[in-house]
């Protein structure tokens, strides 16, 4: 097969599998959220209330798309796209299988960073943009929040970059043969968890948008496409979350082989998944000031220490 | 007993550092026992060392002590060495005695006086700067007790210093004897060129060897010298800071200003005597400056109405006649009317300060009067001082000591009929002002009530010096009244004997016969115009002849006028006419130029960062095409 | 494997220098100031990169890294300046901060 | 490849251009981020990715949020607009404009004598890290002074003396 075709193929399978992701996600989390808090979830449109996804995306599309007068357009337009592209480059380095991934950059982890430093300006611009002071308090304190724990994150995946001794996350997968990294890199491991959930703005971390503070915050003027383009791009931010987190910790493709590395990987993130949703369920959300004062005065600590473990172990094992 | 010798100059700058550290925390009892107890302690080390000395001499009749090395630059390495011989034995003898009585005297003069502890640290630095300079054997150590001894009498004339004019004759007295000092400076660059020592001994050895006779270095060397000594001890012509420097305190004036300091110009010839000697000019100049300035003195004396006033120039005349033996070779009888001369001034300007003190600050004479009865015990010392001071035949010091000197100038190798008829008329002189200072203050009517009496400690410094001031003349007897010669005889081991050409006892007992005449003669004229017919006194200075003089020499032969008209006006006129001074202009001009500039400059600094940012990519503009395209 | 001729990239770093200047002449909003400063250190630290990349060398990346580390600083203490300037005198006029004039 | 980097080059002159000349601070802002995204991919093309990552997530992605949280937080609005309109007027420009063009003519003569071309060798971020931490060791503990200098410095800076209200009492706390 001509390499450019595969290439794209390969493009076209990575987009096509994360945006159904993040479509099935809305329905997957309403259910299991049901689930956990005993109650039932979207089960009157199709079998287990399945079509719902369909439902949602029909009522997104066709709602009118408004503008507030007091808004700055091409700003309040250009936002919500922002989070959408970002998070789907960041799928770009996502390696599914041993011979499936878009591309395999040696600063693959730092490009997920900057990615997601990017897709802070979406939440920023949007609500900046919607001249509502709700939204701009929305705005503000997702600002802090995400670049806050950006720090966090980057420093905590340099224990698991020092092990493998690359960025590419290709040769980190590999490297996992042995052991997963989520063995010997655990304090790594949850600091990533908690500083991924803060990034991408999920409960219990959602305070940006805290409904019952700043009335949906950021998006709150928000609606039809636009809306639906935050909404995908929160869906799209936690299966990269999870895949991201499958490869750095928990092997990646690698399992045993009575299943396809494929089959190993949607497994795993899938599992990851339905974790993240569990954490929704189960946490209630944090004071702001407390979130960023558990990040800088923890987190920050923990990650620094994790990193010098890390290093002296290297260095006395050789 | 002899190593002892560094503490006696060390005791009084110890006192001194005591004092002047923790002097203001101190009582009045601690600082007077400090301050008398440090000089007394200097005083009985003095007359322990003396009696070893003497008892059993050290070789060379010399004794050296080096402490440390003091300065070593290439060949220039002046020691800390104090160097007793008979000639500082004497000295030191009569700074620490004197001075240890004056100093008992202040203890109580000055007790009712602000800064009493200032007083006492002044003047045991005073003490042990002069033990330096008598003690050092070089001359830089010399030099630098002179300068000590020189700021401590600044510091003392203007010791109330509250008042102007006591500020004013401190200055005077320090700027007119940096004219002799800056003289005796180059004096010693000069020997220092010429012999690359600064060490007396070495140089007393040296320069007979390497300068003849009236060389050009042998003069300019001796000449430069006596201008030190002039200058420290008022010869004329820089005599005029010692009468206003009576602004001092009295045991002030009588410790520094009578006793030692002014005569420290005296200790400098006889201690250099060897280049004097090899500039025969020089010597004779000696002489004649003592001769003038102990007339000059004496004259402007008779006229003067502060009692403090008299002494002061009747000290210069004395030191005119101290420089008038030295210059014709008598060096011990010099050094002999030093010694004997320290105790009756001291004793009359102790006697003088007690007459003050009891008359609340009263300075002059003819406001006193008729404290004979009064002051019994000061009347009678005060008599004794003034009978030795005019030099009283046969039972007073000052007879003796003044008449070996008159004999010397006389009859010595280098004496001269003139220079002794000088000698004589200023005997003559002396007498009639001493006891027209006597009959004024002690006889006549009572002008003023005395208000208390003096205490013990101003009495018994008074006796002591009374009777030294009495049998101190004993030691050296002439060869008509038995001829006993044990000062001279102790001196010769450090000073060379006098040479005399005439050989005559019969010679000498006639101009002893003539010297007694004029003293007594002088003591009758006193008599009769100031007790018995004040009239003639008052005529004489009525009449226009009389009245010109009286005022011609009242006012000090009109030097400070002269003085005054030569350098302190022209220099005056010119500081007023360059009140801006003009090299200034060259400086003010650049700092205005530069002010200017910085004005300029000024506007260009707005504060706004437009404007900054403008400017640098002007200048980067300017320099890139300057670096790179030119 | 590309070519590009070294003065483009030099010439690139020095116009976006140039316009980072102009930025800095013309604006008087003190925080269009600091981006034009930041525009200026930025196309610095590219004339580094290229001169790096020229021969082939990590040394101009390590001078970009420097770079970015005092623009970071510079930026923390600018804007905190930026914030106490707009609370003392309500207003981002730069030339309102002048006090300090000569 | 060549022609990617000539449109980021491009597309850097130009949005600089636009950051300059913006009346609203958010709009130059973002003006100011895609052309450090485009010189971000320039640094990329000619072979050094770790760098050109860098200036995303430090350039565009901390220092320039930090930039857009401070105009947030002052929360200008249209009076600053009106305010920048009335500043920069045309005439302003002239003066400025001409100044640096005499320096970029300047500077493109004087690199016009070079004629040696770029080839893009690919350093890893593993080169620039041993570099980092060999021979400039030095500079690393000097910047990192630097930075907890401006740490402190911004810290104090932007501290603000609040007034605490009560009904009895007013004060000054910290």
């Amino acid at each position: 097969m001509n390499p450019i075709v595969q290439n794209l193929l390969i493009v076209f399978g990575v987009l096509f599998g994360a945006l159904t992701m993040a479509a099935g996600l809305i329905w997957i989390e309403r259910r299991m959220l049901g689930l956990w808090q005993d109650r039932y979830g979207p089960n009157r449109v199709g079998p287990f209330g399945i079509f719902q996804v369909i439902a949602d995306m029909i009522k997104i599309f066709f709602k009118e798309d408004w503008i507030p007068p007091f808004a700055d357009r091409t700003i309040f337009t250009v936002a919500p796209a922002i989070v959408v592209a970002t998070v789907l480059l960041g799928f770009a380095i996502v390696p599914v299988a041993p011979n499936v991934f878009v591309v395999d950059f040696n600063i693959g982890i730092l490009f997920f960073l900057a990615t997601s430093s990017i897709g802070v300006y979406s939440l920023v611009l949007g609500g900046w943009s919607s001249n509502n002071k709700y939204s701009l308090l929305g705005a503000l304190r997702g600002t802090a929040q995400m670049i806050s724990y950006e720090v966090f994150m980057g420093l905590s995946l340099m224990g698991v970059v020092m092990m493998t001794g690359s960025f590419s996350l290709h040769s980190i997968v590999e490297a996992q043969q042995g052991m997963w990294f989520v063995v010997p890199q655990i304090v790594g491991f949850v600091i990533f968890i908690i500083a991924a959930l803060a990034e991408t703005h999920r409960l219990p971390f959602d305070i940006p948008e805290a409904e019952s503070e700043l009335i949906a915050g950021y998006h709150s003027e928000y609606s039809g496409m636009k809306f639906g383009m935050f909404f995908v791009g929160e869906y799209l931010g936690i299966t990269l979350i999870s895949a991201l987190t499958v490869t750095l910790f928990l092997g990646g493709w690698l399992g045993p082989s009575f299943l396809p590395p494929f089959a190993w990987f949607s497994l795993k993130t899938l599992v990851v998944i339905l974790f993240i949703v569990l954490l929704r369920a189960a946490l209630p959300r944090p004071r702001y000031d407390q979130l960023l004062s558990y990040g800088w005065k923890v987190l920050l600590p923990l990650s620094l220490l994790n990193i010098l473990v890390t290093g002296a172990v290297i260095l006395a094992t050789g | 007993m002899l190593e002892l010798l560094w503490l006696i100059p060390a005791l009084p700058f110890a006192g001194f550092l005591i004092l002047a550290l923790f002097g203001s925390r101190l009582s009045r009892q601690s600082a007077a026992v400090i301050g008398v107890g440090s000089v007394g302690l200097s005083a009985i080390l003095t007359l322990g060392i003396a009696i070893r000395f003497i008892s059993s001499p050290p070789a060379d009749h010399a004794f050296s002590q080096m402490l440390w090395q003091w300065i070593s630059v290439d060949a220039f390495q002046p020691a800390i060495t104090l160097y007793l011989d008979a000639l500082s034995l004497v000295f030191i003898f009569v700074i620490t005695f004197v001075g240890f009585f004056i100093h008992l005297y202040s203890s109580l003069f000055m007790y009712e006086e602000e800064g009493y502890s200032r007083f006492f640290a002044y003047m045991n630095l005073f003490v042990g700067s002069m033990l330096t300079l008598v003690l050092g054997n070089n001359l830089l150590l010399l030099y630098l007790g002179w300068e000590g001894v020189g700021l401590c009498s600044y510091l003392l004339i203007g010791f109330w210093y509250k008042d102007s004019e006591n500020g004013y004759a401190a200055r005077k007295a320090f700027v007119v004897t940096r004219v002799g000092d800056t003289a005796m400076a180059i004096g010693l660059f000069l020997l220092f060129t010429s012999f690359g020592t600064l060490d007396i001994q070495k140089l007393l050895q040296q320069a007979p060897q390497e300068w003849t006779i009236n060389s050009t270095q042998a003069v300019l060397a001796a000449a430069l010298l006596l201008g030190g000594a002039v200058g420290k001890s008022a010869q004329l012509p820089l005599q005029t800071w010692l009468p206003d420097a009576m602004a001092g305190p009295t045991p002030v004036s009588a410790l520094i200003h009578a006793a030692t300091m002014v005569t420290a110009g005296v200790y400098l010839i006889a201690r250099t005597h060897v280049l004097f000697t090899l500039a025969p000019a020089v010597q004779t100049a000696v002489a004649v400056v003592g001769a003038l300035t102990l007339l000059m003195a004496g004259f402007t004396a008779l006229t003067q109405r502060d009692i403090k006033r008299v002494l002061a120039y009747s000290t210069i005349s004395q030191i005119g006649y101290m420089f008038l033996g030295l210059g014709v070779g008598a060096w011990s009888a010099a050094v002999f009317h030093f010694m004997t001369h320290a105790f009756f001034k001291a004793l009359l300007f102790l006697g003088a300060g007690v007459i003050i003190f009891v008359l609340h600050h009263e300075h002059d004479m003819f406001k006193m009067g008729g404290l004979r009865k009064k002051l019994p015990v000061t009347f009678w010392t005060f008599l004794i001082g003034s009978a030795s001071l005019a030099a009283l035949p046969l039972i007073t010091a000052g007879f003796y000591s003044k008449d070996m000197i008159l004999w010397y100038t006389f009859a010595g190798e280098q004496g001269n009929d003139w220079l002794w008829a000088a000698g004589l008329a200023g005997a003559f002189i002396t007498s009639i002002y001493t006891f027209r200072m006597v009959f004024v203050t002690f006889y006549g009517e009572a002008q003023a009530e005395i208000t208390h009496k003096p205490g013990m400690q101003l009495k018994v410094p008074l006796i002591v010096l009374a009777v030294f001031s009495l049998i101190a003349g004993f030691i050296e007897l002439p060869h008509t009244l038995g001829h006993l010669t044990l000062f001279s005889h102790f001196m010769h081991s450090a000073l060379p004997p006098t040479e005399v050409l005439h050989e005559s006892v019969s010679l000498e007992l006639l101009l002893q016969v003539i010297a007694a005449i004029a003293v007594l003669l002088g003591i009758y004229i006193a008599y009769h115009i100031f007790i018995r017919n004040r009239s003639i006194a008052n005529n004489l200075t009525a009449s226009g002849p009389g009245a010109l003089l009286h005022r011609f020499w009242y006012s000090g032969w009109g030097f400070d006028k002269v003085y005054d008209t030569l350098f302190v006006n022209p220099l005056v006129w010119f500081a007023k006419i360059n009140r801006n001074d003009f090299i200034d202009l060259i400086y003010t001009g650049i700092a205005g130029t530069s002010r200017e500039f910085h004005r300029q400059l000024t506007r260009t600094q707005t504060g706004r960062l437009r404007w900054y940012a403008t400017g640098i990519v002007i200048g980067a503009i300017i320099t890139i095409t300057v670096v790179v395209y030119l | 494997m590309i070519s590009i001729p070294m003065e483009f990239g030099l010439i690139l770093a020095g116009t976006l220098f140039v316009l980072g200047l102009i930025g800095l002449m013309v604006r008087r909003n003190i925080i269009f100031v600091l981006m034009s400063i930041e525009i200026m250190i930025n196309a610095a630290g590219a004339a580094f990169i290229f001169a790096g990349a020229k021969w082939g060398e990590p040394d101009g990346q390590i001078m970009f890294l420097f770079i970015l580390a005092m623009s970071a600083a510079e930026v923390a203490v600018g804007l905190g300046l930026i914030l106490q300037i707009y609370h003392k005198f309500q207003t981002l006029d730069g030339d309102t901060v002048s006090k300090m004039r000569g | 490849m060549e022609i990617l980097f000539y449109i980021a080059s491009i597309v850097a002159v130009v949005s600089t251009i636009m950051v300059i000349t913006r009346l609203n601070a958010v709009h130059a802002l973002l003006y100011l981020v895609v052309s450090l995204l485009a010189v971000a991919l320039i640094f990329f093309i000619i072979g050094a990715p770790f760098i050109a990552v860098l200036e995303v997530i430090i350039y565009a992605g901390a220092i320039m949020v930090l930039f857009l949280f401070v105009v947030m937080m002052l929360n200008l609005g249209k009076i600053a607009v009106e305010q920048e309109r009335r500043w920069l007027s045309p005439g302003i420009w002239i003066g400025p404009a001409i100044l640096s063009l005499i320096l970029l003519l300047e500077l493109i003569f004087m690199f016009a004598h070079s004629s040696q071309a770029i080839q893009a060798t690919m350093i890893s971020p593993k080169e620039v890290g041993v570099t980092l931490f060999g021979p400039y060791l030095l500079g690393v503990e000097l910047a990192a002074m630097l930075l907890l200098a401006s740490i402190v410095g911004a810290y104090h800076l932007s501290k603000r003396k609040k007034k605490a209200k009560h009904r009895f009492m007013e004060e000054t706390a910290e």
